[in-house]
């Protein structure tokens, strides 16, 4: 029962701050719905039973992505201009509801292969073991690990004046 | 009604559809990129809820999220960047006036 | 396991790391160069080595050892060789950063060889986004108006494309509770064994936004819109790169994700089958009308691009419809992108000769270029040719074998529809070829060019003709590549 | 020259050519561009050891009892378990002759352009086109599988393309070669699918087993009809005939030689060449065969009354070699591979000679409108004797070579179908009447133009006197039966038997009548009216005296029934349905491509969220048909 409530207390966060993420005229203040909105996944994370995601999540999300975006805003003096619609306000509205409803009824109607055994926990071990190990997802974290270094070598090369 | 796979998936469908909405209706380059942030998120839900309700006794879903956050904070570092740099050279970040190539 | 056989990898990481560690200490920036080169021969020869050993899964069945991923990947260390060749000019007017920009080539090289072997919908991901990201950087090397505005587009639609390619891999993941192709498709077949595919839209839906997902990096219509104003921006040796690499790599992606892990049922099969049928019809016609009314060449082999991207769909359409029985689809995939990589490279090495000179990329600046560079233009006009489908170039045998593999699964309608899109394309290939010989020269100064783009030249053309007039050799290999699809 | 010829020489006869367009191409071109006759002997030496290796090829194949050579061939594109294609020759009878035929035209034409191209910025440009075109037109007709012929096909088209739009700053003619690019290519559509539709239900490609299946009954009814109508499509394209011919009398825009070769006797007869090499398809399909008949007998005529009303030489030439190309098919369609390809050899000289005349004519007068000429009988005797040998070849006057195949064409139209051998015998008084109407505008009356009109130098006359001598005897070779014999059937008689027994029937003389009249027609409207008394009372004495008297029919005809009746309303509704409907279709076609396209690129607006918005729409529009209709 604490679950459930927990859950839609959470759901409820997510989605009206992420509609307040796109719908905000001021920018810093949609910056700060997004950093809410990250929080309430890392929320969902946990009734998931995902509790080292939810701490990736917050971490990663919070604490590098968010603050990045407001430096970024703060760099390109955003909040001054807002955050104004564009032309295609109607045409969008109606795709993104019509796929949303794609969406619902592709997931509603299709039999999930839904298992009955309880959810692994505690999982920080458990994925350390299979992130790092050779039977597990060695690979990945190499090429995440180069795309890093990547993102970091770019990243320099485009914001250093020529 | 107990908490199930289906709720979780809604919640993703529903932010996807909602960062979405953000993504093609903003003027605001920094927006947008929020957007596909917050797209990613949704499908971190889905991904991990699959992983729970599918597959419990593994953590593949799991895994994959920790490569999307990954790559999603790669993503926003270089988007950021490029934004700067269109901004030191245009003074403006809003993208429907960043259209000098066209038809 | 065994690391042997992800040297080739390895090889291309290290040459990266080391050309950018090497730019801090070396003045002379051409070792960087021959640096990059040298590594690319190492990676080369030693995925030679491994050419038609056994198929092998490795690293916990997240990467394919087998013809396939080795096909791809000499032919991706191939496309990078010449990139790097023709980006000399360009780099030597780079004041700073030329380490990185080989760098960056080499990761997105490296990204797309690990696309190509990729077997598990997280190596998938991973490898996808290392290119992605590589080419953003690429795109937006220039710093300038033109190259900010393609990397901005560039980066903010990929990452919408990437968000509606995950949301695919989430839904075949919860369908399946895999993420390896092969357990895929064994689940697949285990829950739709009873029921028909129609009972679950999650499926389908899921296998849709993959469609979109890939779609976008080959850019096929309706997916594609990023491609011809990205390609306009980017540095021209950039776009070279994005229009073969990227593109063929999102191909080498379709093939194997499609193929191993939706090929079975078949009712599955023929649905991913129509759909690439459809995308292609639209992708061909939209690419050739639109090719017409630019006056940009860059812009042009854009459009040009998409109608081929619609061409090689051709291909994994036959590769749906077909089943597991034929490999015509996969194998007529491989020569035709090998065929469209060296008439793209011929031509874009022509042209990027050709701008650097006249510092222009309108096509009414090429006329008359038959007497001020005669071997430029030749050679464009081959690439042209090639891409045309004219003999004697290997364009021809490409669109050959693709349609002849089409015609014989029950696609002569698709047929149909890309010969006569290939004759609304002469139009305006030869169109640039007649401007070149028979145009009036705008100036009398002859166009230079390097040694390097010489050679690229020299190599492509070689190619070109080799393919077209004796064409058994790659389809030999092609076959090969494509055995491991069979059973 | 008893020896049968090697295998090598015989792969030798086209790759002559190839050397030498290589050796011009890349070498002499680039090096040594201020020596400019360098390239026309390099061509002329190629092209000459083809035309004799071809002749040895004749004598070889006489000697061997088949009639026929194998050429060992190699494999070429082996695809798993689909395609097997190898690259080897068909020799038999209809390859050697359209060898020599083509060989020989090339080799006169190359030799008259030493002295028709002389000075021109463009003439090694010239020769590189030339011999490539031989090389791959000398390809066409030796090669034994359908997907190489189709290589070589196109490979003639680029080179016609390239050589119509020669003389690029002129945009005529570039419109011109843009008009034969396009509509020639509608018709290798027609052929490309035929192709791919016998590929598909015999997987193969290769000539002589799809005769062999073709003759089996193997290919289903619809199938070989399906594909006999595709090949006529390809070859309607290539020989211009009705509705594809438009592009014909325009690409005269081209130097004249390269309408001789080109135009007149060599590519455009390739589309008779590829129907008589695919016959046996035709053979077995009787609708197929009737449409080639038709359709050939239609254009003979429809293309012979635009050649009455044209005033430019070239052009009047142009109309009448489509109308001559209807009477190949026509041949094709109601004799036989024989017959066509015999009106085809036969018109191979007599054209190409009237064209090198007309570009003689040219050369003297700088002009090809024939009201600027006149008179030139007196200052171009040679350029005078050659045409007027041609001109009553291809008016099927006895015993010159048009007469022969005319008349063998004639003779079957009357056994198969009485409506196509009336049409096809007015055309035959059609065809006169234009022809000395030419004859009589240029070379008859008094000279009209400004120029001072001079005789061409030997080295473009002997070509012409050359050909002018094949124009009477090419025929000559089937008064034996010999040429009908060669291509599988026809009895044999001895030469004076053949050469004046002929003249027992009544079918000739009737063809004679119509061929006689017709220029008799033209004398009265085109000369009777400007040239003296004395010299028509010389010529047509007692025809003279019947017209003269009613000298006022002749200038009725001229203006009010030539004029205002056929000029202006039935010749004039021709023209138009030729420029307006089937021009604008072409045109129309192009048109509607460019206005799709202009529209459909407003929606790349360089909007990055439009595109967006389109990979959503994109996503929305797959998923729901596949849920619909999956």
């Amino acid at each position: 029962m604490g679950l459930e409530i927990a859950f839609w207390l959470l759901a409820t966060t997510a989605v009206v701050s992420a509609i307040a993420v796109v719908r905000l005229r001021n920018i810093f203040r949609a910056a700060l719905c997004l950093i809410l909105c990250f929080l309430s996944i890392a929320g969902i994370f946990v009734t998931l039973s995902a509790d080292f995601l939810a701490a990736v999540q917050i971490l990663i999300n919070v604490g590098a992505i968010a603050i990045l975006i407001i430096l970024a805003i703060m760099l390109t003096r955003e909040v001054e201009r807002g955050s104004l619609p564009n032309k295609l306000q109607f045409p969008v509205i109606a795709a993104c509801t019509l796929f949303l409803g794609v969406a619902v009824f592709a997931i509603v109607r299709t039999p999930w292969q839904v298992s009955g055994l309880p959810p692994t926990e505690p999982t920080t071990a458990e994925l350390a073991n299979s992130l790092f190990t050779e039977g597990g997802f060695i690979l990945p974290v190499e090429i995440a690990a180069i795309l890093l270094l990547a993102t970091i070598i770019g990243a320099i090369v485009l914001m250093r004046e020529k | 009604m107990t908490l199930g796979l289906e709720h979780f998936l809604i919640l993703s469908s529903v932010l996807f559809a909602i960062g979405l909405y953000g993504a093609l209706s903003r003027r605001s380059a920094v927006v947008i990129l929020m957007s596909i942030e917050v797209m990613l998120g949704a499908v971190s839900i889905a991904m991990v809820a699959f992983s729970r309700y599918v597959v419990p006794a593994l953590l593949t879903g799991q895994v994959f999220t920790i490569f999307i956050i990954v790559v999603a904070a790669a993503e926003a570092t270089v988007g950021l960047a490029i934004i700067i740099a269109i901004y030191r050279r245009r003074e403006t970040i809003d993208v429907t006036k960043i259209d000098l190539m066209k038809w | 396991m065994n690391l042997e056989l992800f040297i080739p990898e390895l090889v291309l990481a290290g040459t990266a790391i080391a050309v950018i560690l090497l730019d801090l200490f070396v003045r002379h920036k051409g070792v960087l160069t021959a640096i990059s080169l040298i590594g690319i021969a190492v990676a080369a020869g030693f995925a030679i080595s491994l050419w038609n050993g056994s198929p092998q899964a490795i690293f916990n069945d997240m990467l394919a050892v087998d013809n396939f991923g080795i096909f791809f990947k000499l032919l991706f260390l191939f496309i990078a060789a010449m990139v790097i060749l023709v980006s000399i000019d360009y780099v030597n007017k780079l004041a700073r950063f030329q380490g990185e920009y080989h760098a960056l080539l080499l990761f997105a090289t490296l990204g797309m060889m690990l696309m190509a072997a990729a077997t598990d919908l997280i190596s998938v991901f991973v490898s996808l986004e290392l290119t992605a990201i590589s080419f953003y950087l690429l795109v937006g090397f220039l710093k300038d108006n033109r190259s900010t505005e393609s990397s901005l587009k560039y980066i903010l639609l990929g990452g919408v494309a990437s968000a509606v390619l995950l949301y695919g891999m989430a839904l075949t993941f919860g369908f399946t509770g895999e993420t390896q192709l092969a357990g895929i498709t064994r689940s697949i077949q285990e829950t739709t064994a009873s029921s028909s595919l129609l009972a679950s839209p999650g499926l389908v839906f899921g296998l849709v936004l993959l469609i979109a997902g890939f779609g976008f990096k080959i850019a096929a219509v309706p997916f594609h819109m990023w491609a011809p104003d990205v390609y306009e921006g980017a540095p021209t040796p950039v776009t070279l790169y994005l229009s073969v690499g990227s593109k063929v790599a999102g191909f080498a992606v379709i093939l194997r994700v499609f193929f191993s892990a939706f090929g079975l049922p078949e009712a599955l099969s023929i649905d991913w089958g129509m759909a690439f049928a459809v995308l292609s019809a639209v992708s061909i016609t939209l690419g050739n009308i639109l090719a017409i009314q630019q006056s940009n060449i860059k812009r042009m082999l854009a459009y040009s691009g998409i109608a081929h991207s619609g061409y090689i769909m051709i291909s994994l359409a036959t590769t749906g419809l077909s089943g597991s029985a034929e490999v015509i689809g996969q194998s007529s995939t491989l020569f035709y992108v090998v065929a469209f990589a060296l008439a793209d490279l011929a031509a874009f090495a022509a042209i990027i000769a050709i701008s650097n000179k006249a510092n222009s990329d309108l096509i009414k600046d090429y006329s008359g270029m038959g007497k001020r560079a005669p071997v430029l233009a030749l050679v464009l006009t081959l690439g042209l040719i090639s891409l045309t489908g004219l003999p004697p170039a290997a364009g021809f045998i490409a669109k050959f074998y693709i349609f002849s593999g089409a015609a014989a699964n029950g696609l002569l309608w698709l047929v149909i529809i890309a010969v006569l899109n290939s004759a609304i394309s002469a139009f305006y290939y030869l169109r640039v070829a007649k401007l070149m010989w028979l145009g009036k020269p705008s100036g009398e100064s002859g166009v230079p060019s390097s040694p390097a783009l010489r050679l690229v030249l020299a190599i492509t053309c070689i190619g070109i003709l080799l393919f077209g007039i004796a064409p058994s050799l790659l389809i030999k290999l092609a076959e090969m590549a494509a055995a491991m699809f069979a059973f | 020259m008893e020896a049968i010829i090697p295998n090598s020489l015989v792969w030798m006869i086209f790759l002559l050519p190839l050397i030498s367009f290589v050796l011009i191409a890349l070498f002499i071109k680039p090096f040594l561009n201020n020596s400019p006759r360098i390239s026309g002997y390099i061509t002329i030496s190629a092209v000459a050891g083809s035309l004799i290796l071809s002749l040895w090829l004749l004598t070889s194949l006489l000697n061997t009892p088949s009639h026929e050579l194998i050429i060992p061939d190699f494999n070429w594109l082996i695809i798993e378990g689909s395609i097997n294609i190898h690259l080897g020759l068909t020799i038999d009878m209809l390859t050697v002759i359209m060898c020599i035929v083509v060989t020989t035209v090339s080799l006169m034409v190359q030799i008259y352009s030493q002295g028709y191209m002389h000075g021109d910025p463009g003439y090694h440009r010239y020769y590189v086109y030339m011999s490539l075109f031989t090389t791959a037109m000398l390809g066409l007709v030796m090669v034994d599988n359908l997907l190489l012929m189709y290589v070589f096909w196109e490979l003639v088209g680029l080179c016609s393309y390239l050589l119509i739009g020669f003389w690029f700053h002129r945009p005529a003619a570039a419109r011109a070669a843009k008009k034969a690019f396009i509509v020639t290519r509608l018709g290798d559509f027609g052929f490309l699918a035929a192709i791919l539709v016998l590929f598909f239900s015999k997987g193969t490609l290769d000539v002589s087993q799809l005769h062999g299946y073709a003759v089996a009954g193997a290919i289903g009814s619809a199938t070989l009809t399906w594909a006999a109508i595709g090949i006529f499509l390809g070859a309607a394209g290539k020989s211009a005939q009705f509705p594809l011919h438009v592009w014909l009398p325009d690409a005269m825009e081209g130097p004249t030689p390269v309408s001789a070769l080109i135009h007149a006797a060599t590519m455009v007869a390739a589309g008779v060449f590829l129907v008589a090499r695919m016959f046996p398809l035709f053979e077995h399909s009787p609708e197929a065969l009737s449409i080639v008949a038709y359709i050939g007998g239609f254009t003979a005529i429809f293309a012979a009354t635009m050649g009455l009303v044209m005033n430019d030489i070239k052009r009047v030439l142009a109309y009448s070699t489509i109308s001559q190309l209807g009477y190949m098919m026509l041949g094709l369609g109601v004799g036989g591979v024989a017959i066509g390809i015999f009106h085809l050899f036969n018109h191979a000289f007599f054209k190409a000679l009237l064209f090198l005349g007309a570009g003689s004519v040219n050369h003297g007068t700088k002009t090809f409108d024939m009201r600027f000429m006149g008179g030139l009988r007196k200052v171009m005797p040679w350029t005078y004797a050659t045409f007027l040998i041609a001109s009553l070849s291809i008016a099927g006057i006895w015993p010159l070579a048009g007469f022969w195949s005319k008349d063998e064409i004639l003779a079957s139209a009357l056994s198969e179908n009485t409506l196509l051998f009336v049409l096809s015998m007015i055309t035959v008084f059609m065809t006169a009447f234009y022809m000395f109407r030419v004859v009589f505008m240029t070379f008859g009356g008094e000279y009209r133009g400004s120029e001072k009109p001079h005789e061409s130098p030997p080295v473009m006359v002997v070509p012409m006197v050359v050909l002018a001598v094949l124009a009477v005897v090419s025929g000559w070779f089937n008064a034996t039966g010999g040429f009908s014999h060669l291509l599988g059937h026809g009895e044999s008689h001895s030469f004076t038997e053949g050469f004046f027994g002929i003249l027992s029937h009544p079918l000739p003389w009737i063809s004679l009548a119509m061929a006689g009249s017709g220029i008799l027609l033209a004398y009265a409207m085109y000369s009777a009216k400007w040239i003296s008394p004395h010299r028509i009372a010389w010529f047509f004495r007692s025809l003279y005296v019947l017209f003269s008297k009613k000298y006022w029919m002749d200038e009725l005809y001229e203006d009010a029934i030539g004029q205002r009746l056929l000029s202006d309303r039935l010749f004039a509704g021709m023209k138009l349905l030729d420029s307006k409907v089937i021009d604008g279709a072409v045109n129309g076609v192009a048109d509607t491509v460019v206005d799709i396209g202009n529209s459909v690129r407003r929606a790349q607006s360089g909007q990055l969220q439009l595109y967006g918005l389109f990979i959503i729409l994109g996503v929305l529009a797959i998923v729901i048909s596949l849920l619909i209709w999956g």
